[in-house]
């Protein structure tokens, strides 16, 4: 079937919609399922799967297991930096939109962070679903122009000789942060430093922390 | 599209809260309309690129004032709407008064798994040779048609080089409005000193992906 | 600043729907709203350009989602809490805790003829030479600090013609922070083909006021 | 006294007072008149003074003796073009804001209209309060970037090879369209033309139309 995509009268048809239907989300959602079950159109048992999928299976959990190899073989390193949607597969993460994944490296003198401007465009496949805070306006809109000042906010503060790179989401390509290996971790085996990365340090708004003294 | 969905760069929004959000659940609409827009059958096929669009196509004082996720509703409502397969009274009562022709049966739950291991995929093959190599200063064109675009506005005009070749993607601009089209897709850097006047780090780097006709060389 | 009140080219808003307004009555909120703020004391004396800018810094959604009246309350509201001239609970009763020090007499009912008479004024003297003269092709800074400024985002970057010098004006980028500064003001002609690569009707003239800082020879 | 002009500390500020006052706007500016008349920086009778003024001495009728007196008497006319603020002070209009307003001139071949995008900036001074639809978003973002179709939305439909001059009011210039004579008005006196002449004719969201036949 040939759909009408006509911008005008999405703009015009979302603003009868909202004049129209009812303010609460969780009744008119209620009310979508239904429909779409009614028309032949869903199934909630799949709406029922893929909520199971992304509560156990796809999470930064993920992500966490990819960094830690990268710190520990270096082989896996240079594939995950050189074709990081090969790489990831190979550890088992399921693709989603992560059709090109793309791995940028922290070193001492650059940082990462990631960002979607436009809408909020995540690696899903090694992170799972974005945190609020990725979605926020508050992030979409300022760490691009000043994300010192929101790294700040997140308790990570940079040396001024630093060099900030914040990879905007705005095609297809998604970003993952391979963060730094923190000092102190010799002796830590692959999955004691999977433990230790966080999803925010795999977006770029936090460094993984060394083990508290005595682990 | 100049719309408010265009956020990068803009003021007046306040500190970032890091937040700590309730997991996935069976009853919560949110995780309801997580998987219904992972489930259900749209009009026309899965289309991304028309799905960010019509989400940007919100009333701009809702876009703003409303849950991620409820924007994930009103955007299904409006994709079902405009292809005449729900009206607003069958949204409203949830009732259907009849079935899109032709629809096929719904997704089942097995399809799930399939889905996570192929993905979605905007590559196609090369069809050419592309006008950029990495190195290259581009300027951003001033491209904003009333319609689907990926080229940020606090880009626009502005000036940096060419990082990588990402191969090439299926133009949004085309996509959301139904025609398939794929161009070289580039990464592109921009010195944070030259995108804001008031950079407080000049040298810092904004790094966007953007397409082969949002480019002119200079 | 780049905020949602810079709405000149945005895309999203519908249809214009011509309006009849009633008339302004003794009673109604909105009129006292306006009436209050042509006759209240300010703390640091009448000063439009803070007061725009004050109006600008609303939160989006709110700004997006209010009664332009209602936009003006939320202006007062800010403006006396900023000086600490009222607390959000003296607000929220409408009971004054006390009085500011060194505020003077309200205006009187009498007062109203002279300001009609009067008026305000952004006229300076000249103060040396204008660097643009009618007919000069200029392009508009990009220029967008975290501040008052009266260069609209859809003129930035663009190239137009000086159409007249309207003399020395008070520059609000300074003005509103409490800084007094005049800079020539020009009247610039940007051509529609120039500003919006989807024009409809490329020859028409978009006309903007803008003061000397925000343009560069070209 | 010196008083702070911090942009990032209005916006905080604006944001707790969103989050903490009641929503009703009756109320809070009942509560807001209440609260600067208790604190000694407002008179009640003169913001019934303002209102009584716009009511009844500031209006669109301002603008329009000026407009007809502009048709009938070509002195009066290049002095309008030449130097509004004078013309239409020695038509009695008060200043205001108009300090600096400029007349444009409609002809046949060039139409005018005029919008603030920034806020909403208008001649008090001839026109009074500007209307709703003059502040809208609607009309704001658009005017400037589809003139043609906001104007076929007040019902003007302009030949292509009209020119349209659309001012955007970003300083504190202010304007007033100066509209064409209708045809078929030779007849008439300057009051008869003045009542003739519309505010949106003055905006250039419309023409003057000539007076229906048998008038």
């Amino acid at each position: 079937m040939t759909v009408p995509r006509d911008t005008k009268k999405i703009i015009a048809i979302q603003e009868e919609l909202h004049s129209h239907l009812p303010s609460d989300p969780a009744l008119r959602v209620r009310a979508l399922e239904s429909l779409l079950v009614e028309k032949g159109l869903l199934d909630s048992a799949t709406v029922d799967r893929w909520i199971e999928v992304f509560s156990e299976q796809v999470g930064p959990k993920n992500g966490a297991r990819v960094v830690a190899r990268a710190w520990v073989d270096p082989a896996f390193r240079t594939r995950l930096l050189g074709d990081a949607t090969s790489a990831v597969v190979e550890m088992g993460c399921p693709k989603l939109e992560a059709n090109s994944l793309v791995a940028v490296e922290n070193t001492p003198r650059q940082h990462n962070v990631v960002v979607c401007t436009l809408c909020s465009c995540y690696p899903w496949a090694v992170l799972g679903v974005p945190p609020t805070w990725y979605k926020s306006f508050e992030y979409r809109s300022r760490v691009v122009r000043e994300p010192r000042v929101v790294l700040g906010e997140f308790g990570l503060e940079l040396d001024d000789d630093v060099e900030i790179r914040v990879w905007d989401s705005t095609a297809e390509i998604r970003y993952m942060v391979l963060p730094e290996r923190p000092p102190g971790t010799e002796h830590l085996e692959e999955e004691a430093l999977a433990a230790l990365v966080t999803r925010d340090a795999m977006v770029g708004t936090a460094k993984v922390a060394a083990p508290a003294a005595g682990n | 599209m100049d719309g408010v969905h265009d956020m990068g760069g803009m003021h007046g929004f306040g500190t970032v809260e890091p937040t700590h959000d309730k997991p996935l659940s069976r009853t919560s609409w949110r995780s309801r309309i997580f998987g219904i827009e992972l489930s259900y059958t749209q009009p026309g096929g899965f289309n991304l690129d028309w799905m960010r669009h019509v989400l940007e196509c919100m009333p701009p004082a809702a876009y703003l004032s409303s849950d991620y996720f409820d924007r994930w509703y009103w955007r299904e409502a409006a994709i079902l709407v405009n292809a005449g397969w729900a009206s607003i009274d069958e949204l409203t009562t949830g009732q259907a008064a009849d079935r899109p022709a032709g629809a096929g049966d719904p997704m089942p739950p097995e399809a799930v798994s399939a889905l996570l291991d192929q993905g979605v995929d905007s590559r196609r093959p090369d069809a050419g040779t592309p006008t950029f190599q990495p190195g290259d200063r581009v300027r951003a064109r001033c491209h904003s048609p009333l319609g689907a675009t990926r080229l940020p506005r606090y880009v626009r005009g502005h000036v940096g080089a060419i990082e990588a070749l990402r191969g090439w993607h299926v133009l949004p601009d085309a996509s959301a409005h139904g025609e398939e089209r794929a161009e070289p897709l580039y990464c592109v850097r921009f010195l944070a000193g030259d995108l804001w006047d008031d950079a407080a780090s000049p040298r810092d780097l904004v790094f966007a992906d953007l397409w082969e006709s949002y480019l002119e060389p200079c």
